[in-house]
C-alpha cells in the first residue's frame, strides 16, 4: 500500500464516527456538503458491507427525489434521515455554525453563500457530523459571529438531534449537548492538546491521555482506492484525481 | 392552446420591481429569460431563489435589475461564491432577506394550499428567525405537554414564476420530470413564463408515462422557445452543466470591470444577441 | 433491493387494529391485499380513506375487520352507496369519523413535513368540524384585521400505508405515475405495503421520463406481485373499471346473508382462493 | 329538431348561469359531482365558444391532475377555481348542505356517502351552482338534519363564494347570502309559484311574475346532440343513450 493520504485518514475516521455503537443507527444518510470527504466516508461504510441508504445531493444522475429539493427537507422532518452532514465558515465552542458571513448580518465582512437548510437538518435530523478541514482560530471561533444553525436549544423546544462530533485537518471532536462543550477525541498525526488548543479559538476539554486518530486499515484504503472511487468519479472528479490518482476514462 | 411568444417579449412583461420565483441551478431556472431581462434593462426586481440562487441571480444582480433577494443562499457551486452577489452586499446596495430551504419550501406551499401560514419546525435559535420579523412564533395547540414553540411562516405568492422546462404539448402543459420544486413555485405564482426547448404534439396528460412531470398549462400564462435555454446549467439527461463557461463567469465577474465586459461579450453585444 | 413477499405474507404482517390508509377507487387501491385481509381474518382495523373510501374499504367493513373509519365518503361511484357500509352505520357496529377531503391530505402533508398540524380554509360552519373534537380554531397571526378564524388540522401518520402500483424496478421502487396521492400516502405512513402488477429490471430514478411518477424504496417496506391487483378498480392505461363486477357486488352485499355468499365466491373460497 | 327532453332544458338553463353577466367570470370550471347535467352544461358553454378551461374529475383518461386528488383543492385554495357545482341529499332554505345523512350524526337514519370535498369547495371556489333534480319536501327542506356545507357563514370568517343558484327539475332558484335565502328565478313548463311551494319544504321569495325557465335555443339543441355529446360519451354512456339515443361505436 502506498503512503496514506490525510484525506484517506478523514474518511476513515468520518466512517467510524458514522458506525459508532454509542450513537442511534445510520440506516438513512444524506450528504448534501459540497466537500466529497463525507461522501466517500458512506461509500466506505456502504461497501464494507453495513446496510445503509445513501442520498446523495450532489449525484448528476439518478436524483433520488421525485418531489424535487423539498423532499430531503420532508424526510428529515419525518425522521427519515438518521445522519447529515454540515461545515460552517465559523463554528463555535457550542457547535453554533455560521454559514451566512462575518460581521454584521447578514455578512457585511465576508459573505459567505448562505444558510442552505442547516437551521432545519441540524435540529431534526437524528444525528449530525460536523466536517471542516480548515482548522484555525479564523474558523474554530469562540462565537460566531452570526448564527445560521445553533447547536443546542433552550429546554422545551423540539429538537430531534445534534452535532454528534467535529471532524478537521488536525483532530476530531466529540460534542455535548448536555453542557455545549466540544472534547478532544483523537489526535491526527503530529498534532498535540497543545497545537490544538493554539489553533482553536473556542476553549475545550480534554483528558489526560489523546489517543491518535488511527491508521485506515489496509482493507479500508483498498475499498476507498477502488470501490468507493469508482462511485465517487462522476461526481467528484478533481477529487478522485487528487487523492486518489484516478480520472474517468475519456 | 399556448401559441409560444418570443422571449423579448416575455421579458417585456415582467414588470420593473416584480417578485420573481427562480429555481437553483440544480432545477431548470431559464437563464435564457434571465439574460433577455437583463437586455430588456429590467429594475428594482425582488427574487426568490427556490431554495437557493445561482448563474442567473448573480449575472440579474450584476447587472443592476436586482433591488431584493430572498433566498437560502447564492452560490455559483462548483465554481464558487457568488462574485456579484457577494459585491452588492459588501456594497450594500442588495436587500438581503436570507432564509433556509425548508422554509421556501414551506411559504410556496401555504400558497399553493391557499392557507395564509404553515408551520415548520427547527429554526428557533437560529439568527435567520431573529431577523425575520414576518416569522412569528407560537405555542403548539396540539402539544403533548409545554409550550412547544413552533414557527409559522407566512405564505408567499411570487408575482412571476420563471423556469424552463424540456418541452411544452401542443395544449400548453410543459413537462420537466422529477424536478417538481417547479410545479410548486408554478402553483403558487400569480403567473408562470416557461421557456422550453421544443413544443411537440398531442397532449401530455393523456400519457402515463409523461403525465406526472408535468405541469397544467392552467398555471403556465405564456411559453416562449429557448434551445439551451438552461445553459450553463444542466437540463434533465438532455445536456450536462457547461462547467468552463461558468468557471470563466465566476473568474470575470470577479471585478466590476470583468463582469461589464463578460456581459458585453455574453448578453448585450451583437454577438450575444445573434446567439439566442 | 427489495425481495417481493407473498401476498399473504403480507397481509400476516399488518397487526390486527392497525390504522391502514386506503386511497380511493379512482386511484390504485390493491383489492388484492384488501381480499387477502379478509382472508386472514384481520380485526379491528381503523380504515383512512384518502380522501374517500370505496369498494375495499366497503368489503373490509362487511367482513367484520373494521372498527373504526376516517373518510370523507365511502361510495361504490356509479354503483350507488356502499352497502356494508351503510348497514354498519345504521347498526352502530362502525366508528365513523367523517372528514372533507382536503382534510385528509391536509392531515397527511403535515405528517409528510414533520409538523403537529397545518391549517387549512373552510370548514368554519360545517358539523363536520363540530363533531371533530381534535380539529382547532386559532386566529390567524397574520390576519389583515379581525380574528380571522382559521382551522388547524392534528398530522395523521397511518401505520401501514396499503396501495397498488403499476411496476417495481430492482431497488424496490414503485411507479404508479400521476398518482401522487399515493406518494403523500407512503411518506406520512409508518410503514407502505405495495402490491405491484409485474418487477422490472433496472431503477426507475435514472429515468427522467419514469422518475416523476415513481415512489422511492425509502418509503417502501414491502412489496408483493398481484396481477390484476386493482381489479374491480381501473389501473392507469392498463386495464378499466369493470364495472358488472362493482354492480354485481353492490347488488348482492344489500343484504349480509348476499354479502356472505359474494365473500365465499370471490374471496375465501377454493375458487377464489385458486385466482389469486 | 326533435322534442327537448327535460335534461336539454336543464343543461340549457345551467349554462345560462354559468355564463350570467352579473356573476364573475367562469374562467375555469371544476366539475365533480356524479350527475352528468353540470358537465353537459360546461360543454355546451365552451362549444358555444366561450373560452373556459373544464377540469372534469370523472373523465377517465387525461385527468388533468398531477398532484393526485389533492390539486383540486390546491387550485380552489389558490383561488383558481371559479365554479364549482354542488349537490346534496337535502338542501335548506339557507342553502345548507347535507350530504352525511338524515337523523343523528353521522346519518343514523339514512347514511348518504358523505361530504366529500363540500365543506371547503363551497367556501373557496368564486361561486357554485347548486344541482338537484329531485325536488320534493324530503330533499328540499327547512332544515337539514347534518350540514356537510353550510350556505352562509358568520361575519369576519373568510369565505370566497357562495350558491349562485339552485336549480331542480321543477324550478330555478337565485340565492342572496346577504340575507341567507333563496327567491325564484325561473319555473320550467308546466309549474306555478303554488306548485313549488308544494313541492319545497323551505320558505323563499317570489316576485309577482315568475318568468318561465327558457327553452333551449335551437343552435343550443343542435350543439347538445352533436359536439357536447361527443365529449361526454366515454364518461356517462348511461345518460348519452338515454337522452341524446347515442352509443359509443363498438
Amino acid at each position: 500500500m502506498s503512503e496514506i493520504r490525510p484525506e484517506e485518514r478523514l474518511a476513515a475516521a468520518l466512517a467510524r464516527l458514522i458506525l459508532a455503537p454509542d450513537a442511534p443507527p445510520a440506516r438513512h444518510i444524506a450528504v448534501g456538503a459540497a466537500s466529497p470527504l463525507p461522501a466517500a466516508a458512506c461509500w466506505l461504510v456502504k461497501k464494507q458491507g453495513h446496510p445503509v441508504r445513501l442520498s446523495l445531493l450532489h449525484k448528476r444522475s439518478g436524483n433520488p427525489f421525485t418531489e424535487g429539493t423539498r423532499e430531503l427537507f420532508d424526510l428529515t422532518g419525518q425522521g427519515r434521515i438518521d445522519l447529515f452532514f454540515l461545515g460552517g465558515g465559523q463554528i463555535d465552542g457550542q457547535a453554533n455554525l455560521n454559514l451566512v458571513g462575518t460581521g454584521a448580518w447578514p455578512g457585511k465582512d465576508v459573505r459567505f453563500p448562505g444558510s442552505f437548510g442547516s437551521a432545519f437538518m441540524y435540529m431534526m435530523s437524528h444525528r449530525t457530523i460536523l466536517f471542516r478541514e480548515e482548522h484555525s482560530p479564523r474558523v474554530l471561533v469562540e462565537r460566531v459571529d452570526n448564527i445560521s444553525a445553533n447547536g443546542v436549544n433552550e429546554p422545551g423546544v423540539f429538537r430531534r438531534g445534534h452535532a454528534q462530533a467535529l471532524v478537521t485537518g488536525k483532530c476530531v471532536f466529540a460534542f455535548h449537548p448536555a453542557r455545549a462543550r466540544f472534547s478532544l477525541l483523537s489526535l491526527h498525526p503530529g498534532e498535540t492538546v497543545e497545537s490544538i488548543r493554539a489553533a482553536t479559538g473556542f476553549g475545550f476539554d480534554a483528558p489526560d491521555q489523546v489517543p491518535q486518530t488511527p491508521d485506515p486499515t489496509p482493507a479500508e484504503l483498498e475499498l476507498l482506492r477502488g470501490p468507493v472511487c469508482d462511485e465517487m468519479l462522476e461526481t467528484y472528479p478533481e477529487f478522485c484525481a487528487r487523492v486518489f490518482d484516478r480520472k474517468i476514462a475519456a | 392552446m399556448t401559441t409560444p411568444i418570443s422571449l423579448e417579449a416575455m421579458a417585456a412583461s415582467v414588470p420593473d420591481g416584480a417578485l420573481i420565483a427562480l429555481p437553483p441551478d440544480n432545477s431548470l431556472p431559464s437563464v435564457a429569460l434571465a439574460k433577455a431581462l437583463v437586455r430588456r434593462g429590467a429594475r428594482g426586481l425582488r427574487l426568490l431563489g427556490v431554495p437557493v440562487a445561482g448563474f442567473a441571480a448573480d449575472m440579474l444582480i450584476g447587472a443592476g435589475c436586482v433591488a431584493e433577494i430572498e433566498t437560502s443562499a447564492v452560490s455559483l457551486g462548483e465554481a464558487g461564491f457568488a462574485p456579484r452577489f457577494s459585491a452588492a452586499v459588501r456594497a450594500g446596495t442588495l436587500v438581503v432577506r436570507d432564509c433556509t430551504c425548508p422554509a421556501v419550501h414551506t411559504m410556496l406551499q401555504a400558497a399553493e394550499k391557499g392557507v395564509p401560514f404553515m408551520p415548520l419546525r427547527g429554526l428557533i435559535g437560529s439568527d435567520i428567525l431573529a431577523h425575520r420579523p414576518d416569522w412569528t412564533v407560537i405555542a403548539n395547540p396540539y402539544a403533548d405537554q409545554g409550550e412547544d414553540p413552533i414557527v409559522l411562516l407566512p405564505a408567499i405568492s411570487p408575482d412571476v414564476a420563471i423556469f424552463h422546462a424540456a418541452m411544452a404539448d401542443a395544449d400548453g402543459n410543459v413537462w420537466l420530470g422529477r424536478r417538481r420544486e417547479c410545479a410548486t413555485i408554478a402553483h403558487a405564482s400569480k403567473r408562470a413564463l416557461v421557456t422550453v426547448e421544443r413544443v411537440v404534439e398531442g397532449n401530455f396528460l393523456e400519457d402515463e408515462r409523461l403525465a406526472a412531470g408535468t405541469i397544467n398549462a392552467t398555471y403556465v400564462t405564456e411559453i416562449a422557445i429557448a434551445e439551451r435555454g438552461a445553459h450553463p446549467v444542466a437540463l434533465l439527461d438532455e445536456y450536462g452543466t457547461d462547467a468552463a463557461y461558468v468557471a470563466d463567469y465566476a473568474r470575470m465577474a470577479k471585478t466590476e470591470a470583468g463582469f461589464a465586459a463578460w456581459l458585453e461579450r455574453e448578453v448585450l453585444g451583437p454577438r450575444a444577441a445573434a446567439a439566442e
